[in-house]
């Protein structure tokens, strides 16, 4: 008796929980805000309706047998209860009814399976039928198309129309359909954008694909998905939708690249830099610039666009402080609101460089082994660092 | 010789009529399926999904050599049919002179894919970090080598067995038709092998 | 209880060589049989099936308490954000260890104590069909068991400075997840602590392979007399099916951890990437197997069930065919749906909806389960017994595990629950609520029979009512994580996320669940050392085990029942006269019972040194390789001996010495 | 497996035995011609053909369905033996089928170096081809 009497209790604790449990969370995807993900969570309430229909019948039915055929003192010991052992009608009738209702819930998840891998701009695609616009077949426009990639642990995001590279944010404009390739670059990652649409993997020598579209400019939260090693849980993303001239604006803005500290053109500094350093102006912004070319192997992994600094496996930096998270979505780099503090980002970058470590565990800017654990660097050349990477917008 | 002799009802209650040994190697066959299914799915997926890789099967095979394996392999199967027909008869004599056919046979299977092997390593550069055509050709055609040599062990364990005076025909026959079940058994996945990943190269 | 004598005639017999003294006889190598032995030699070379599933249950109890350990740290770890308890690398390797341990270590083997003490008895059998080769698998299981464990001393030599690998890696512990996804588990990603998986796997799968072709052997030829399959306990059929299940389903696995391991100490490139590998595979292969697993896991669980409501109920079970048919349909269907655990992969479009369709028609079989179940309480005389609470328990968490699963077989659905906390609670519904609830009725249906002792107070009321509640406060949040976007295997959340207040609420259910497992172990230990004693059908029961003296005596039945009926024992005592159970006259020679034997546990010991080796090889321990040599020599002659020692045996005589 | 000690038994038994010595040396001779035309018809100029391809296939089948029917006894057993085999086949079959359908090139990322230039095996250099 006790055990089912806690647990009808138990069910009194439901209410305390769901009070407890903002749905409007930043990864929440039962507050959808893209096409994708309110047609899943449409199919989701779908499978939560018709389950809890049947849990109200079978729960209800199950109570109510234990409750009337319980074991009562009245009952005569010497006679056993009715011993039947079956009754076809009743089953094949259960059976069916079953059956019928997986089937209120296989039609629309067929319909939707097809319209979530219709690809834009596919030849055999029939997602322009599915709503119009932009994407129908034979339309001249092409969709915006971004090629995402996960890293040990971080993402990459290129837009190969427009030319830009972003690390761990990236911004599309409302009301366009966007194609997103996805790869995986070591091991399988997972591509979760939960308010905007449903994951998509991305694994090494596979490629992968999902369209996105929504028409509520916003701020949304993504993360890796799948578990990917020791910092996996570090591994998130963050989205911009802009409105269209909001986004054209972006892109102008990301396509500029960075001036010099000193020196008209980056190779005069860099040789500068090598040649005659005491040419240079001897300033923290200089000097930051120097050790990320030089001492501290920053350029080994990271890519400036318009430098010389070329390397993968990092994020691309050109316009890190511009960013609104640090070491992939981890840290903050700017204000909720949107603006910047300035003294605040230049503190968090310092964290970031000194002590990736402890912020982020396993992370391969430290662990790596041409990483900074085997780069003597003082606090001040780290602060000097900071600072160069601050003027990076 | 078999794994366990110590099985605990008599026979006459057995309600399938099946003795146990029997039964339980054929369960372990239909588990193999899958086991062989599964290395010989790997290796015509990777075959399936690239047209390239890297080396051409047809130039590195020789397959009048391993059409020559298979006739061996089936030779030593049906050996092992007469050798468990003799000790049904109980005549140890022909057992043990079937038996050694297909112990030779299959020595000659096994050489023969030893110098394949060799052959391939040596000659062609294919070695089992050559792609993913090396590696599953390797382990898949290698683990059946093992079987082979498995079951090469077993049959000469009863070979040798046969001279001790506790070998009994009426009561090891079903030791030895289960190892023949085994035997057989490794013969018809050569059968697959070859089909699915010789002769398919050259359709 | 005495039975009616129904005499068939005695089987004509061949007069047996063994002698029948109590004394140890030698075997045909001339070394001493350890027979008659007792205490821990006795345990070691035991080949009693009954001594075998104690064991099986001692040690799957240790591991449910590792692996519950585990999970507590993992809960306390995340009970607040931005914690900072367990490192990220720890944390990792306690949930890949959680899941490995809970699967293989916990959940199977306690199954298997159940397979094990139960099949023989409850068909009226002697023991299994191989009795040695059954006490194999039992030490092979723990071979596997100490290999996988061991990673945890050796990561704690590491950090006394005590043990470094060659590579410089220090996760010495596995830590790629139990199900191992490549490329992450590849010589590029990860340390010794995957080939320790690796290894202790492989050798766990042996084990399982081995014993389920015993358990399928036994059930098809062992049966009594007259027991025909369609009057099998259901539980019997389930074990049947389960142990189909495990030796179709371990090859698969067999041949993508060989694969991983030909990669990993052999460079083959079967998931290596940049030489043609495709990870995919490693995923497919896995779920080939991990599916069906998950059915290894659930459907003893439901035999068990079965054969507890029509007890309490004083009822025979509802639709019996039906659910035998049905659980059949279940395990065949368990192959056909592995990719619903892939749908985010990009499998395409004609897959996806083929995978959906068939998971959504596994909710079929699994509903008339459920029907049949309530169909077998309905207009009974439902006695709240403790095992009967459990199993009502059990019907209710199945169902709720049951109905977000139908939530995931709507792919497009799937795409947001996927790889978050929905999925966790998911699938500790079905496996907490489900398999454990259930194996917990089953030891509080049976261990009167197993020890002789029966269960007093109340206490078996308090450890199912915190063990339910502690199960829902736990995962019940976890459903509305998953919906606010908290992903799995994640070592912490920023502060921001809104994840916060119910991961504190899981981890209080976590540790109420843990005292509720607590207070199982001590009404069990309380149990087995003071309880009163049970007599041979405490239960009122309906089936052979109940017919024999509680603890069965080695020999199990002194006179091998003659069944005319479905539910036996029921129909011996309310039934029609010609439906009572009868018996084989037994032979003159006494029962014959198999002799003890050393060579299982030294051919499994074998398979402990090679796995341990082969780790340690990747290591960089030097003559790790011909250690591991060694490891199979040993196990070649263990087996060797084995055979050559031969069958052996003696005679006991049962009715002389209780008449 | 015990025949009884029954002498008529015994003769049957041993005729019984006779029979199946001549049906598995015919059965040999089959397969060893079957696997001699295996040999001939992939060289026959169709390259591509469906039409080898099934031949081959149903050849294959021929000397497994041989194998396991007589060499392995089938035939004579018990049919829950063939059953059970049966069923791992269809099983182990029906995977591979699957995983076959599943995979397919167009998902491949062919930008990966060994894709493009073909360097998968080869890196002992030109062999004895």
């Amino acid at each position: 008796m006790l055990g089912i009497s806690t647990k009808r209790l138990s069910w009194l604790g439901v209410p305390l929980l769901l009070s407890g449990c903002n749905f409007q969370a930043r990864q929440s995807f039962v507050d959808p805000k893209g096409i994708v993900a309110q047609d899943q969570y449409d199919l989701f309430l779908l499978t939560v309706w018709v389950t809890a229909a049947i849990f109200a019948l079978v729960g209800g039915a199950l109570l109510w047998t234990v409750w009337r055929y319980r074991e009562k003192k009245t009952d005569d010991p010497n006679t056993l209860p009715s011993q039947s052992h079956g009754n076809p009608l009743i089953e094949i009738g259960l059976i069916g009814v079953s059956v019928a209702l997986l089937v209120v819930i296989a039609i629309p998840t067929l319909r939707l399976i097809w319209f979530t891998n219709d690809m834009p701009n596919d030849p055999e695609s029939n997602l322009g039928s599915w709503f119009d616009g932009e994407t129908a077949e034979g339309s001249d426009e092409e969709p915006l198309i971004i090629l995402a990639k996960g890293w040990q642990w971080w993402f990459s995001f290129e837009y190969p129309q427009l030319g830009i590279t972003t690390g761990n944010e990236f911004a599309i404009p409302a009301g366009k359909t966007v194609r997103i390739e996805l790869r995986g670059e070591d091991v399988i990652h997972s591509f979760w954008l939960p308010k905007i649409a449903g994951k998509v993997d991305m694994i090494p020598g596979r490629n992968n694909n999902m369209w996105i579209r929504t028409d509520e400019p916003g701020y949304y939260y993504g993360q890796c998905a799948e578990y990917c090693g020791e910092a996996h849980a570090y591994m998130q993303f963050r989205t911009e939708v802009l409105s269209e001239e909001e986004f054209e604006k972006w892109v102008a803005e990301r396509r500029e690249t960075p001036k010099p500290p000193a020196g008209k053109d980056w190779n005069e500094f860099i040789s500068l830099s090598a040649s005659a350093p005491e040419e240079l102006p001897d300033t923290d912004i200089v000097q930051g610039a120097r050790h990320f070319f030089g001492k501290g192997t920053c350029v080994q992994c990271h890519t400036i666009d318009g430098t010389f600094a070329a390397g993968k496996l990092g994020p691309n930096l050109t316009h890190v402080a511009d960013n609104r998270s640090l070491a992939a979505g981890w840290m903050e780099n700017i204000n909720p609101d949107g603006s910047i503090n300035r003294e605040q980002q230049l503190e968090n970058l310092y964290e970031w460089v000194r002590n990736s470590e402890h912020i982020k565990p396993g992370n391969l800017m430290y662990y790596d082994p041409n990483g900074l654990q085997n780069v003597e660097l003082s606090d001040q050349e780290v602060h000097q660092i900071a600072v160069f990477l601050q003027s990076l917008r | 010789m078999s794994h366990a002799h110590d099985t605990t009802a008599p026979l006459e209650h057995v309600p399938t009529g099946l003795d146990n040994k029997k039964l339980m190697m054929w369960l372990f066959l239909a588990s193999d399926c899958m086991f062989f299914g599964t290395l010989i799915t790997t290796h015509l997926v990777y075959r399936k999904i690239y047209e390239n890789v890297g080396v051409d099967p047809i130039h590195i095979f020789d397959i009048e050599l391993t059409t020559a394996s298979s006739f061996i392999l089936l030779m030593s199967s049906l050996f092992m049919a007469l050798a468990v027909s003799a000790i049904h008869k109980g005549s140890i004599k022909s057992f043990r002179w079937n038996l050694v056919g297909v112990i030779i046979f299959g020595s000659l299977f096994l050489a023969g894919q030893v110098y394949e092997f060799n052959h391939f390593v040596t000659h062609a550069g294919l070695t089992i970090s050559s792609g993913t055509f090396g590696s599953t050709f390797y382990v898949m055609t290698g683990t059946h080598g093992v079987h082979v040599a498995l079951g090469l062990l077993w049959l000469v364990s009863w070979l040798c067995y046969s001279f001790s005076p506790r070998f009994n025909a009426h009561q090891h026959a079903i030791d030895i038709e289960t190892a023949g079940l085994y035997w057989h058994f490794v013969d018809i996945v050569w059968i697959v092998i070859f089909t699915a990943v010789y002769l398919i190269e050259y359709v | 209880m005495s039975l009616s004598t129904t005499k068939t005639a005695a089987p004509p017999k061949s007069a047996p060589h063994e002698h029948d003294s109590s004394k140890a006889a030698r075997s045909n190598l001339g070394l001493v049989r350890p027979d008659h032995t007792t205490g821990w030699k006795d345990w070691l070379t035991t080949v009693d099936h009954k001594k075998i599933g104690a064991m099986y249950a001692i040690f799957s109890l240790a591991f449910l308490i590792v692996g519950g350990v585990e999970a507590l740290a993992i809960r306390a770890q995340l009970a607040f954000a931005e914690n900072n308890l367990v490192s990220a690398e720890t944390y990792n390797q306690l949930f890949t260890m959680h899941g490995t341990t809970m699967v293989f270590l916990a959940v199977m083997p306690l199954s298997s104590a159940f397979f094990n003490f139960l099949v023989p008895l409850q068909i009226g059998a002697r023991d299994v069909a191989f009795p040695r080769l059954n006490a194999f698998s039992l030490w092979t299981f723990v071979a596997g068991a100490i290999v996988i464990n061991l990673s945890w001393i050796f990561q704690a030599a590491n950090a006394f400075g005590w043990f470094t690998p060659i590579d410089g890696r220090t996760d010495i512990v596995p830590s790629a997840g139990w199900f191992g996804y490549a490329p992450l588990t590849g010589d590029q990603y990860s340390g010794i602590g995957t080939d320790f998986w690796i290894f202790g796997l492989q050798v766990l799968g042996i084990a399982s392979v081995a014993a389920s072709l015993n358990f399928i052997v036994t059930i098809i030829n062992f049966r009594a007399p007259g027991l025909k399959m369609m009057r099998l306990p259901v539980f019997i059929w389930m074990t049947l099916i389960t142990s189909f299940l495990i030796i179709f389903a371990f090859p698969p696995i067999t041949v993508a951890l060989g694969e991983l391991m030909f990669d990993r100490v052999f460079g083959a490139n079967f998931f290596r990437v940049d030489q043609g590998g495709q990870p995919i595979l490693w995923q497919h292969l896995f779920w080939v197997f991990g599916h069906p697993e998950v059915y290894i896991l659930i459907l003893p669980a439901m035999g068990i069930v079965s054969e507890i409501l029509p007890v309490f109920s004083r009822k025979p079970l509802f639709g019996y065919s039906l659910i035998v048919f049905s659980g059949a349909v279940i395990g065949f269907l368990g192959f056909a749906v592995w990719s619903h655990h892939m749908f985010t992969t990009g499998l395409g479009k004609v897959a996806t909806a083929a995978f959906s369709l068939l998971t959504m028609a596994i909710a079929v079989p699994t509903g008339v389960k459920i029907f049949n179940w309530i169909g077998t309480l309905w207009g009974g005389r439902i006695k709240f017994s403790v095992p009967m609470v459990f199993s009502l328990g059990f019907i209710w968490m199945f169902m709720m595990g049951g109905f977000s699963g139908i939530m995931h077989s709507a792919a497009p659905a799937d795409a947001q629950q996927q790889d978050s906390y929905f999925v966790v609670a998911h699938f500790h519904y079905v496996l907490i609520g489900g398999s454990i609830l259930s194996l917990l009725a089953g030891i509080y249906f049976w261990l009167p029979k197993m020890v002789g002792k029966m269960w007093y107070g109340k206490l078996g009321y308090w450890v199912s009512a915190t063990v339910v509640v502690g199960l829902n406060v736990t995962f019940f949040p976890m459903h509305f994580l998953g919906m606010i976007g908290m992903p799995r295997r994640t070592h912490t959340y920023l502060e921001g996320t809104g994840w916060q207040p119910m991961n504190l609420v899981c981890t209080v259910g976590a540790f109420i669940l843990a005292v509720g497992i607590f207070l199982f172990l001590w009404d069990l230990i309380r149990t087995i050392r003071k309880g009163p004693p049970a007599g041979d059908d405490p239960w009122d029961g309906r089936t052979l085990e109940w017919t024999i003296p509680s603890p069965p005596p080695s020999y199990n039945f002194a006179r091998t029942p003659i069944v005319h009926s479905r539910d036996p024992l029921w129909a011996h005592k309310h039934g029609k006269a010609s439906l009572r159970i009868g018996s084989v006259e037994p032979d003159p020679h006494g029962i014959h019972m198999p002799s003890q034997s050393w060579f299982p546990l030294l051919a499994s010991a074998g398979f402990f040194v090679l796995g341990l080796s082969m780790a340690l090889k990747q290591a960089g321990v030097p003559f790790c390789g011909y250690i591991a040599i060694a490891g199979l020599g040993i196990t070649v002659l263990g087996i060797y001996l084995w055979a050559l020692e031969g069958p052996g045996g003696f005679h006991v005589h049962p009715e002389e010495t209780n008449s | 497996m015990s025949h009884s000690a029954d002498p008529s038994m015994d003769r049957e038994f041993l005729l019984a035995e006779q029979k199946k010595y001549f049906t598995f040396m015919n059965l040999a001779f089959l397969m060893t011609a079957l696997t001699g035309i295996e040999l001939v018809i992939i060289f026959l100029p169709f390259p591509g053909s469906i039409l080898i391809f099934g031949s081959l296939v149903f050849l294959s089948l021929i000397k497994f369905i041989g194998v396991i029917f007589w060499f392995m006894h089938l035939i004579y057993d018990g049919k829950l033996l063939t059953l059970i085999f049966l069923f791992g086949m269809v099983l182990a079959s029906g995977t591979s089928t699957a995983l076959l359908f599943i995979f397919n090139s167009d998902r491949v990322d062919q930008t990966l170096p060994f894709y493009e230039e073909g360097i998968i095996a080869h890196e002992a250099g030109p062999g004895g081809h």
